[in-house]
């Protein structure tokens, strides 16, 4: 796919890098402001789509963000589950909120929630990042 | 009382041992029969002053038990010489068949079943042996010619059938009575309709056996393909023997028919009817061994007739008729067995003239044709005499004695004249070129015979003497005086001189000097050959009598034939099962089928695979839900 | 440390771990998938064990005592549905190291064939009714996937329209789950059953229990809900296949249902014998339509697809009939057919997998060739069809003692007499397949994997017909008096000791 | 109550889609239009009258917030919304491939 | 709240037009529209959460719809087509379903509390319990990743089972060949 | 609900000896008959199945372990019957498994009314069984032990049978409907009189139509299934009237059929080997070929027939006299029946054996096997030494105590 015009570029450029901050505070004050990992993650997917629509990409390249986006989908899937696991090690409850509650309203707080926002927010990125690239970019996924 | 196994297993062991040991055949088989013989006589001798009875076993109530008196000692004797005199006839006559091996088997195994009809006290063990006897018999009939086979399944069918009928009578008395030993205390008298039907359905079994009407007709059928001796054992004397044995011992024995008219006027019917309609068969047939199965058949009826008047002479009459018949028709049946070993055909037409060259078959063929026809002073006439008496004895219970009394009489005559047909078609006559070489039959086919022949000319002129008084007497007590005018002895002196001058008038007329003179047909000159009537054709004329030459067509085609019917009846029904019953069962059974198949193909079609389709049906379960659950 | 959450756990932990994996080795991600649904097997037998001391272990989700966080309710039913899923789930494992070595993409198979695990897994232990939606759609999701796997036409389109009706399902539940909310305020079944018997059997309850119905047969596919079913479960790859017409319909469609009408609305047979009449006649409506139009297919697994909604009728009548005997026996049957189907869909993989069609006019004379398939071919079927002593007929033995035990002998003659149509189908299989003479030239043997998956379902299935009376005891019975304590399960699940430490 | 009944219209708007349209395109709008009803109508049911987005901003102020219950499970439903439609037009798109068309009428390999 | 029901019957008339519009890419908008409209209204019941989730998504949706009408074919060639019969009955037993299900809908929203006044009973628990035992302000945030954190794991593994279909699915051959 | 449940009586020991002495001429026969390389094991195992499971039907007094005989027993004839494998043998295979499981259900319906009336399956504690229960199970009863209106199966499963296991059909699957029925009913302490005059007559009509059927059947495998359709009238219309002679006449009867059909299988199944044809149109004078066959052929058909040295003279016997205690048209209808008997068996023999074509002597054939003419021979002998000692199993069932 090639890009698209100069201007878009541009501003792209320009944008990406506040969309992707923006993510980022999305998903770690999840558990202070609406919002949360999930909104956050698809925030960043959203700064991939956009740069990918814009730049267009490779065939290479194409499939080595899948791969990445892959590994990274995986990575925070067990990150979230390795969460509920520990909980499950230390207190022996599964999803146990296991850390210190720490001091309301601050980030520092509520436990494990932000944990998991940030757990849950690579998953989706990486994830929907996977999506689009399988439907929208590559014409498929070839496979080994 | 070992002698009454001996009697039973003797000619078995005999006969077995000489189809095992194939070399030692005839050795054994005489040591069989022999013996057989030997101990029939001792056991006539020992069952004239004791009856005796025992249990072999007995279980789930019934007596498997030996009975003896008077009667069975009779039959023994006669079962014993019967079977000795074929087996020696037999040696010959049957020796070129290629299943001879298995004929005497048969022969001995015939006798044991025989002699255990008669030895068993109870009439199920009875039925054992009486089963016994159609396997034998088919084996028998087997020994044949080629196409013996159908008469063999004609009279194993036949015999079979009736022993199942007879089966289911002695079970319905042994339900009804839990107790079948034989005689009863208090014979039974009909008072409950059981009994008529279980002795008609024994009875059944009984004449099957005598071969009477209408369950004859393997009779005639296996006559053309057996040998003459499988005849003269079979139905010339031991069907006889146990026939009339079975139904003396449920006639006066289980039940006392003298107390019920119907099933007295019922045998009767049966007997005459036999007599008359088989005379006329005999008479009208063109094959020795035919001609004399049907007289065979025709005798029977006279026993029956005999037995069913009820009169002890009557009865008496009976019991010495069967004797006399087996005596005579074996002499027949070997005498034509005889020439047919000589000359390879029983066709009266193909035969002629063999009195010359066998004039010792001659002899005894002539006695016992003789004796057959009722002449005096031959046993027949005597048994038939004591029968006619026991007939007339009736007049005061059956305002109808007289037709029974003119259809035997009437039979009789037939009887004549049939034997003179056969007597002449064989022996006398114009012999024809081919048969100039004939000689004598061998001395072992002869011998039987000739006994028996002289046997025949024995009780005849000395019928008071010996056989009525060792052999009827002691079995059925009857006053001899009754006898009435007939004295035997003066009668025969008589006969003899009445015989010797027609002789002598016989031979100074035209016996040396036949005359002779042309025949002119329309002024030709016919050859001799064609003008003379041969025997065959004696009573050809008697075609032309309307009412005959319908029976005999109706006999010929069958039309008597109970196995015909039985087949027939049979084949339909089995039409019917097959064809509608079972096709129609089929037919639901594949309907079925087809229904479910038509019903898969038809909701098959309605998955379309359109997706509408399919959600349409979802909407169509959630209608129903909503319908029932909610509204 | 309690082993419940561990059911879903692992097979989720190995589901995403497989994606890793599957960058470094095939042959890997097998043996770690085979040896997670081995050890899951272990775990189930040992909830087995677990649920004979007590009737029912309430595990906290993040120790929040229920209502308030999601509870796991762990009772004989769930243990027994675990230990099903856990059988076919290893065995279709087993099986697929040779079968999926023809497909491209195989670490994702893999993936997916563990999250369909979880999902079901999940649906029969947990206690709370939108995570029991969650795990629905995680399962169904995944099946969508995994019947388009081999991404042919056929199988997309099956795919498809298994999709459409599987979310029409899935979203009326949703919807009933939002309805149900509104009105209880509350997502935790047991406190949905306090709640709701305050409510009565009102028009709304009935409308709540008749859209959860609707959704639930569709998941469950009965006659009129099945269209999807002959479409995309033969579609499917083989072990796929056999898991989800073994056990995946009976966790989305059949538990729920029976989870929901017995122990939250506390349903039986002498409060609402209106609706246990719709289950029968729903059962019966499919067991004949779905039988004759099976009689009808010239597919493989086309006519087992069929079969199977024609068996999934039997365990609605089961529950139907109601009574002890009735559930039971449905209780077993979803055992029975569980290990029949899954092996029947095993043996048209290993047919698949040497022959390459599954067409019965090209199949013949396999019998010999491939003995071992064709045995335990024939076992699977008998088993199915109800001959003793195999395990299908306890199984319908119980449904039909039930049903005369209730006075239903119509229910009793019809059910059992429509066994006749299973019988008639699969014998034209056994007919086509490996009995009818034939050429089918150079034909080898099963790959060793596949038998060995093939034959642990052969003893499986005779082992436990000759033992019924002990299943009856220890597994069964249990399960179904889990069933039968209707409302109690709120007591249970709000008062029982937890075994949490 | 009326308000619930106009989500409840979308949702039947949406099986009408399903039902009647042979586009499979349609047919996963339609999917959509039933999600967002019922993701609607989950968050109207939390809804009361004068209370606050749940999210707690001083550590003592009152709790009059509206039920944060439905929003955590639409937030939930609209995810699994965005799987299904996802997969739903992977399918759609190999389909596409496989027939060349989107017509569902003409997608019926599969009968009988 | 006249607003809301203004939404809504805009909302409506957008999905009929999402359904009715020949030319997908305005169905898709049409959709667009809805699902927007959609984010607004969660503004209006005081679910911010809900609405930033629901506008990402619905862009996302948008895209990933938009992307697979580029690369196929952005006509609904079947919309003029006659119904055949199966779909006539299908339509039929639609219109006989949606007439029964409305009216049972509507006789079960006469059950449910009114709109507006929700029961909150466990709800209440958590508003109160949110804070001090779980730590989050946003009580959203605590219940799914706290109290309900099994649905949330549920949802991501959705995604990523989705992720993992959807990457499955677009494999360009299935089998490998022989 | 199930356990050892076995126990021992004279009549299980009776059929055990049977059953297995069946089984074993079965395997003799099998040894040089059954040759096909792929599936002959399967043979073997379904012989032993057949065999094992009938004797587990004698033995058992727990209704559901029997149950669980009857359907093994169904399986394995089925697999018997489409062993050849060609399309006839699947249908007919296919017919027998399809109506005999049906049937089964339904009995098994029956079944599980008595053990819910009861409270138990050991028909021993049976107390009642009530009429639809009764009826169901004699379904079952009716369909395996082939009485006339669910007989449908008998006739092409016998056409596809290979003759080895043909015998043991014969001889063990179709007596163990006959066999439950006598456990279940006649020796337990359910009495209805209504029901068991039903079911004679229904064995009288059955017996008597099969009999028709083949009297006019040609094809020998046809006519020996008929045979034995008509024969298993006998049985049931034994154990339907009961009483001492009832149940001593069924089961030696149940000895004399299955020693003598089972003879005559094996006894065709020769004939088809040596000339290829099981039509009697294109058979005849087989007596060329083997007398020795045909002298044990005569053997077996008069046991059949019921003919004195032979044991079935005693079991038709027996059988009339306990139909006659019951009613004496049943009786009558039996006589019918056997008359039917001897009039197919006369034909089937004379046309086998002599026949019309003997002079032209144009038959082809090979040399028949020792071993199965040897089979053939014995089982005759059998027949026979049961016949002439009759009293030794007719005292020992006796003695079991009715």
């Amino acid at each position: 796919m090639k890009g698209m015009s100069l201007i878009v570029k541009t501003i792209t450029n320009i944008m990406i890098g506040f969309i992707f901050l923006y993510g980022v505070y999305i998903i770690l004050h999840g558990h202070l402001t609406p919002g949360g990992g999930f909104a956050g993650g698809v925030i960043v997917a959203g700064v991939f789509v956009l740069r990918y629509l814009a730049f267009g990409g490779s065939k290479a390249g194409e499939k080595k963000s899948s791969i990445t986006a892959s590994v990274f989908e995986s990575v925070g899937a067990l990150l979230f589950v390795i969460i509920a696991l520990l909980g499950l090690l230390i207190a022996g409850v599964f999803f146990f909120n296991f850390l210190p509650k720490g001091t309301p309203l601050y980030l520092l707080s509520a436990g494990i929630i932000p944990f998991c926002n940030i757990a849950i927010g690579i998953k989706v990125g990486a994830g929907l990042f996977s999506i689009f690239l399988a439907l929208a970019a590559f014409k498929y996924i070839m496979e080994d | 009382m070992n002698e009454i196994y001996y009697l039973i297993l003797l000619p078995i062991a005999g006969g077995l041992l000489g189809l095992l040991i194939n070399r030692l055949r005839s050795e054994f088989n005489f040591l069989g029969f022999f013996l057989t013989l030997f101990f029939s006589v001792r056991f006539f001798i020992a069952s004239q002053t004791k009856i005796l009875s025992f249990n072999l076993i007995s279980f789930a109530g019934i007596n498997f038990r030996f009975y003896v008196d008077n009667l069975t000692g009779l039959i023994i004797l006669f079962n014993g010489i019967f079977a000795f005199l074929i087996w020696l006839y037999s040696l010959k006559a049957v020796s070129k068949n290629p299943r001879e091996r298995f004929y005497y088997v048969y022969i001995a195994l015939t006798l044991a079943g025989a002699n255990g009809v008669v030895l068993s006290g109870n009439l199920i063990f009875l039925l054992i042996f009486w089963n016994f006897l159609v396997f034998s018999l088919y084996g028998l009939l087997l020994v044949g010619k080629k196409d013996s086979t159908f008469a063999a399944r004609k009279a194993l069918t036949i015999i079979g059938v009736s022993d199942f009928v007879m089966l289911l009578g002695i079970v319905m008395l042994f339900v009804r009575l839990g107790n079948v030993d034989f005689p009863l205390q208090h014979r039974l008298i009909f008072t409950q309709g059981w009994y008529v039907v279980s002795y008609i359905l024994i009875a059944v079994g009984a004449l099957a056996k005598l071969g009477t009407m209408p369950l004859h007709t393997w009779i005639p059928e296996s006559a053309r393909v057996v040998p003459a001796s499988t005849l003269a054992f079979i139905p010339g004397s031991l069907d006889k023997l146990l026939g009339f044995y079975l139904l003396f011992r449920i006639s006066y024995s289980i039940f006392d028919i003298s107390k019920f008219g119907g099933l007295q006027v019922l045998l009767m019917i049966i007997g005459a009817v036999t007599i008359v309609f088989m005379s006329v068969m005999a008479l009208l047939q063109k094959e020795a061994q035919r001609l004399l199965a049907f007289s065979t058949v025709s005798q029977a009826g006279y026993m029956v007739l005999g037995l069913g008047t009820g009169m002890p002479i009557a009865i008496a009459g009976a019991l010495f008729h069967m004797l006399n018949n087996t005596i005579y028709k074996s002499v027949l049946f070997l005498g034509a067995g005889a020439v047919e070993y000589r000359t390879k055909t029983s066709e009266l037409d193909n035969l002629g003239g063999l009195g010359v060259k066998m004039p010792l078959t001659f002899f005894s063929f002539l006695i016992a044709g003789l004796a057959i026809s009722g002449v005096p002073p031959l046993n027949g006439f005597y048994s038939k005499w004591m029968i006619y008496q026991g007939i007339i004895g009736l007049a005061d219970r059956f305002p109808l004695w007289f037709v029974f009394l003119i259809c035997a009489m009437f039979g009789s005559i037939l009887t004549l004249a049939y034997n003179l047909k056969l007597v002449h078609s064989i022996f006398l006559g114009r012999r024809p070129d081919n048969l100039d070489k004939v000689r004598e039959a061998r001395f072992e086919m002869v011998t039987p015979s000739f006994i028996l022949a002289l046997a025949c000319i024995v009780f005849g002129i000395f019928a008071q003497a010996v056989p009525l008084k060792y052999l009827v007497a002691p079995v059925i007590r009857f006053d001899v005086s009754k006898l009435g005018f007939w004295v035997p002895g003066l009668a025969t002196i008589l006969i003899i001189v009445g015989v010797l001058i027609g002789l002598l008038v016989y031979l100074f007329g035209t016996a040396w000097r036949p005359r002779r003179s042309r025949v002119f047909i329309g002024g030709e000159i016919l050859e001799t050959d064609e003008a003379s009537i041969t025997g065959p054709n004696f009573y050809s004329s008697l075609h032309n009598l309307d009412l005959l030459e319908k029976t005999y067509q109706f006999g010929e085609g069958g039309a008597f034939d109970f196995y015909n019917y039985l087949i027939g009846i049979a084949g339909g029904l089995a039409i019917v099962f097959k064809d509608v019953i079972n096709r129609i069962l089929t037919t639901i059974y594949e309907g079925i089928g087809r229904m479910v198949r038509v019903l898969g193909t038809f909701i098959s079609l309605l998955h379309t695979g359109e997706l509408y389709n399919y959600v349409g049906w979802i909407f169509l379960g959630g209608i129903i839900i909503l319908l029932i659950l909610v509204f | 440390m309690s082993i419940i959450p561990l059911y879903f756990a692992i097979p989720l932990i190995t589901a995403f771990a497989i994606p890793l994996l599957g960058k470094i080795s095939k042959t890997l991600v097998w043996i770690v998938a085979t040896v997670v649904s081995f050890v899951l097997f272990i775990l189930a037998l040992y909830g087995i064990a677990l649920t004979q001391e007590t009737s029912m272990i309430v595990y906290r989700m993040g120790n929040w005592p229920p209502p308030l966080g999601i509870v796991m309710a762990f009772d004989s039913f769930s243990a027994f549905m675990v230990l099903v899923i856990s059988i076919i789930v290893f065995s279709g494992c087993f099986f697929s190291l040779r079968y999926i070595g023809h497909f491209t993409g195989q670490w994702k198979f893999y993936t997916l064939y563990m999250l369909i695990t979880a999902g079901m897994m999940g649906i029969a232990i947990t206690g709370d009714l939108f995570n029991m939606f969650v795990f629905l759609e995680i399962a169904a999701i995944s099946s969508y996937c995994l019947v388009a796997f081999g991404v042919d036409a056929e199988e997309l389109e099956a795919s498809f329209k298994y999709m459409v009706m599987g979310e029409i399902g899935g979203l009326t539940f949703l919807l009933a789950i939002a309805l149900l909310y509104a009105k209880t305020s509350t997502l935790n079944l047991a406190d949905i059953s306090n709640t709701i018997s305050s409510i009565g059997m009102t028009p709304f309850f009935w409308t709540i229990l008749g859209m959860l119905l609707f959704a639930f047969s569709i998941k469950a596919a009965l006659v009129p809900f099945h269209t999807w079913l002959p479409d995309a479960h033969p579609a499917a790859p083989a072990p796929v296949s056999s898991l989800l017409s073994g056990i995946f319909i009976k966790v989305l469609g059949i538990y729920t249902t029976a989870r929901i009408v017995f122990n939250i609305f506390g349903l039986n047979r002498a409060n609402a014998p209106v609706f246990f009449n719709i289950l029968i006649g729903i059962g019966l409506l499919s067991i004949a339509w779905a039988g004759l139009s099976a009689l009808n297919q010239k597919d493989y697994k086309r006519l087992l697809g069929y079969s199977t909604v024609s068996q999934i009728g039997y365990i609605m009548v089961g529950f139907g009939i109601g009574n002890y005997y009735g559930v039971a026996g449905a209780i077993f049957y979803i055992l029975a057919h569980a290990l029949g189907k899954g092996l029947l869909f095993l043996t048209s993989g290993s047919v698949v997998h040497r022959t390459g069609t599954r067409d019965l006019d090209k199949l013949a004379g396999l019998g010999e060739a491939m003995s071992t398939t064709a045995w335990s071919y024939r076992f699977g079927a008998l088993s199915l069809i109800g001959l003793p002593p195999l395990v299908g007929f306890f199984a319908k033995l119980f449904i039909v003692l039930g049903a005369i035990k209730a006075g239903l002998l119509w229910l009793a003659i019809i059910a059992i007499g429509l066994s006749v149509l299973t019988l008639s189908y699969l014998l034209k299989i056994e007919n086509s397949v490996f009995m009818k003479k034939g050429k089918m030239a150079d034909i080898k043997k099963a790959p060793f994997s596949m038998r060995i998956a093939m034959v642990f379902l052969v003893i499986l299935v005779l082992l436990t017909g000759l033992g019924f009376q002990t299943l009856m005891d220890f597994l069964i019975g249990p399960a179904a008096n889990a069933l039968l304590r209707g409302v109690e399960y709120a007591q249970l699940v709000f008062g029982s000791f937890s075994l949490n430490f | 109550m009326t308000i619930f009944v106009f989500c409840i219209a979308l949702f039947l708007i949406g099986l009408y889609a399903i039902v009647t349209k042979r586009n499979l395109i349609k047919i996963i709008i339609g999917f959509a239009l039933i999600e967002y009803s019922v993701n609607l109508l989950f968050a109207l049911i939390g809804f009361r009258r004068g209370a606050l987005a749940p999210i707690i901003t001083k550590v003592h102020s009152a709790h009059n917030f509206v039920d944060p219950i439905p929003q955590a499970l639409v937030l939930t439903a609209i995810v699994i919304a965005l799987g299904t439609t996802a997969v739903m037009l992977a399918i759609a798109l190999r389909i596409y491939e496989r027939y060349k068309t989107f017509d569902i009428a003409k997608i019926k390999k599969l009968k009988g | 709240m006249i607003e809301l029901y203004l939404f809504l019957i805009f909302m409506l008339v957008a999905a009929i037009i999402a359904t009715e519009i020949k030319d997908l890419l305005a169905a898709v908008i049409s959709l667009g529209a809805v699902g927007f409209s959609v984010a607004i209204m969660f503004i209006l019941v005081q679910a911010p959460d809900l609405a930033i989730v629901q506008i990402v998504v619905e862009v996302l949706t948008i895209v990933i719809f938009v992307a697979v009408i580029l690369k196929t074919t952005h006509i609904d060639e079947t919309i003029a087509e006659k119904f055949s019969g199966t779909q006539v009955l299908a339509t039929v037993l639609y219109a006989v379903f949606a007439i029964l299900f409305f009216i049972a809908m509507v006789r079960a929203m006469n059950d449910i509390p009114p709109f507006g006044q929700a029961t909150m009973r466990v709800a209440g628990q958590y508003i109160r319990l949110g804070l001090p035992r779980a730590g989050g302000a946003n009580l959203v945030a605590d219940v799914i990743l706290d109290f309900r954190a099994l649905d949330t794991l549920g949802e991501a593994t959705v995604l990523f089972t989705s992720v993992i279909g959807v990457v499955a699915l677009m494999r360009k051959i299935g089998r490998r060949q022989k | 609900m199930i356990g050892f449940d076995f126990f021992v009586d004279r009549f299980g020991i009776f059929l055990t000896l049977l059953f297995g002495f069946i089984g074993l001429m079965s395997f003799i026969y099998a040894l040089v008959t059954i040759k096909e390389k792929g599936h002959r094991l399967e043979y073997y195992l379904m012989l032993l199945l057949l065999v094992g499971s009938g004797i587990g039907i004698a033995l058992t007094y727990n209704l559901l372990l029997m149950f669980i005989f009857w359907e093994i027993s169904t399986f394995a004839i089925w697999r018997a019957v489409a062993y050849y494998r060609g399309d006839q043998e699947l249908a007919a295979g296919n017919l027998t498994f399809i109506l005999n499981f049906a049937a089964a259900t339904i009995m098994l319906l029956g079944i599980l009314m008595v053990y819910l009336d009861n409270g138990t399956f050991n028909i021993f504690e049976i107390r009642a069984i009530n009429d639809t229960a009764a009826i169901f199970i004699l379904i079952g009863v009716l369909t395996k032990s082939v009485t006339m209106p669910l007989h449908i199966w008998l006739a092409p499963a016998y056409r596809a049978v290979p003759a080895a296991i043909g015998g043991c059909l014969a001889g063990i699957g179709e007596n163990l409907g006959v066999i439950v029925f006598m456990r279940l009913f006649v020796t337990g302490t359910f009495f209805s009189p209504p029901f068991f005059n039903t079911v004679a007559w229904i064995a009288v009509a059955s017996s008597i139509v099969a009999g028709g059927v083949a009297l006019r059947s040609d094809n020998l495998r046809n006519l020996l299934a008929f045979s034995t359709i008509s024969q298993l009238g006998f049985i049931l219309l034994a154990f339907a009237v009961g009483g001492t002679f009832g149940i001593v006449g069924g089961m030696l009867y149940i000895l004399a059929h299955a020693l003598a059909k089972s003879g005559l299988f094996y006894g065709v199944g020769v004939v088809e080997d040596s000339t290829g044809s099981d039509n009697l149109k294109n058979l005849s004078c087989l007596l060329r070929v083997s007398p020795a066959l045909a002298v044990a052929m005569a053997f077996l058909a008069g046991s059949i027939v019921g003919f004195f040295p032979m044991i079935g003279f005693f079991s038709k016997l027996s059988v009339i006299v306990g139909a006659v205690q019951q009613s004496t048209a049943s009786g009558v209808g039996a006589i019918i029946a056997a008359v039917f008997t001897l009039l197919y068996n006369t034909r089937f023999y004379h046309e086998l054996f002599f026949g019309d074509e003997c002079r032209s002597a144009k038959i082809k054939f090979k040399r028949p096997s020792y071993t199965g003419v040897t089979v053939v021979f014995i089982l005759a002998l059998i027949s026979l030494l049961c016949g002439i000692f009759f009293y030794k199993p007719m005292s020992y069932l006796l003695a079991g105590g009715v």
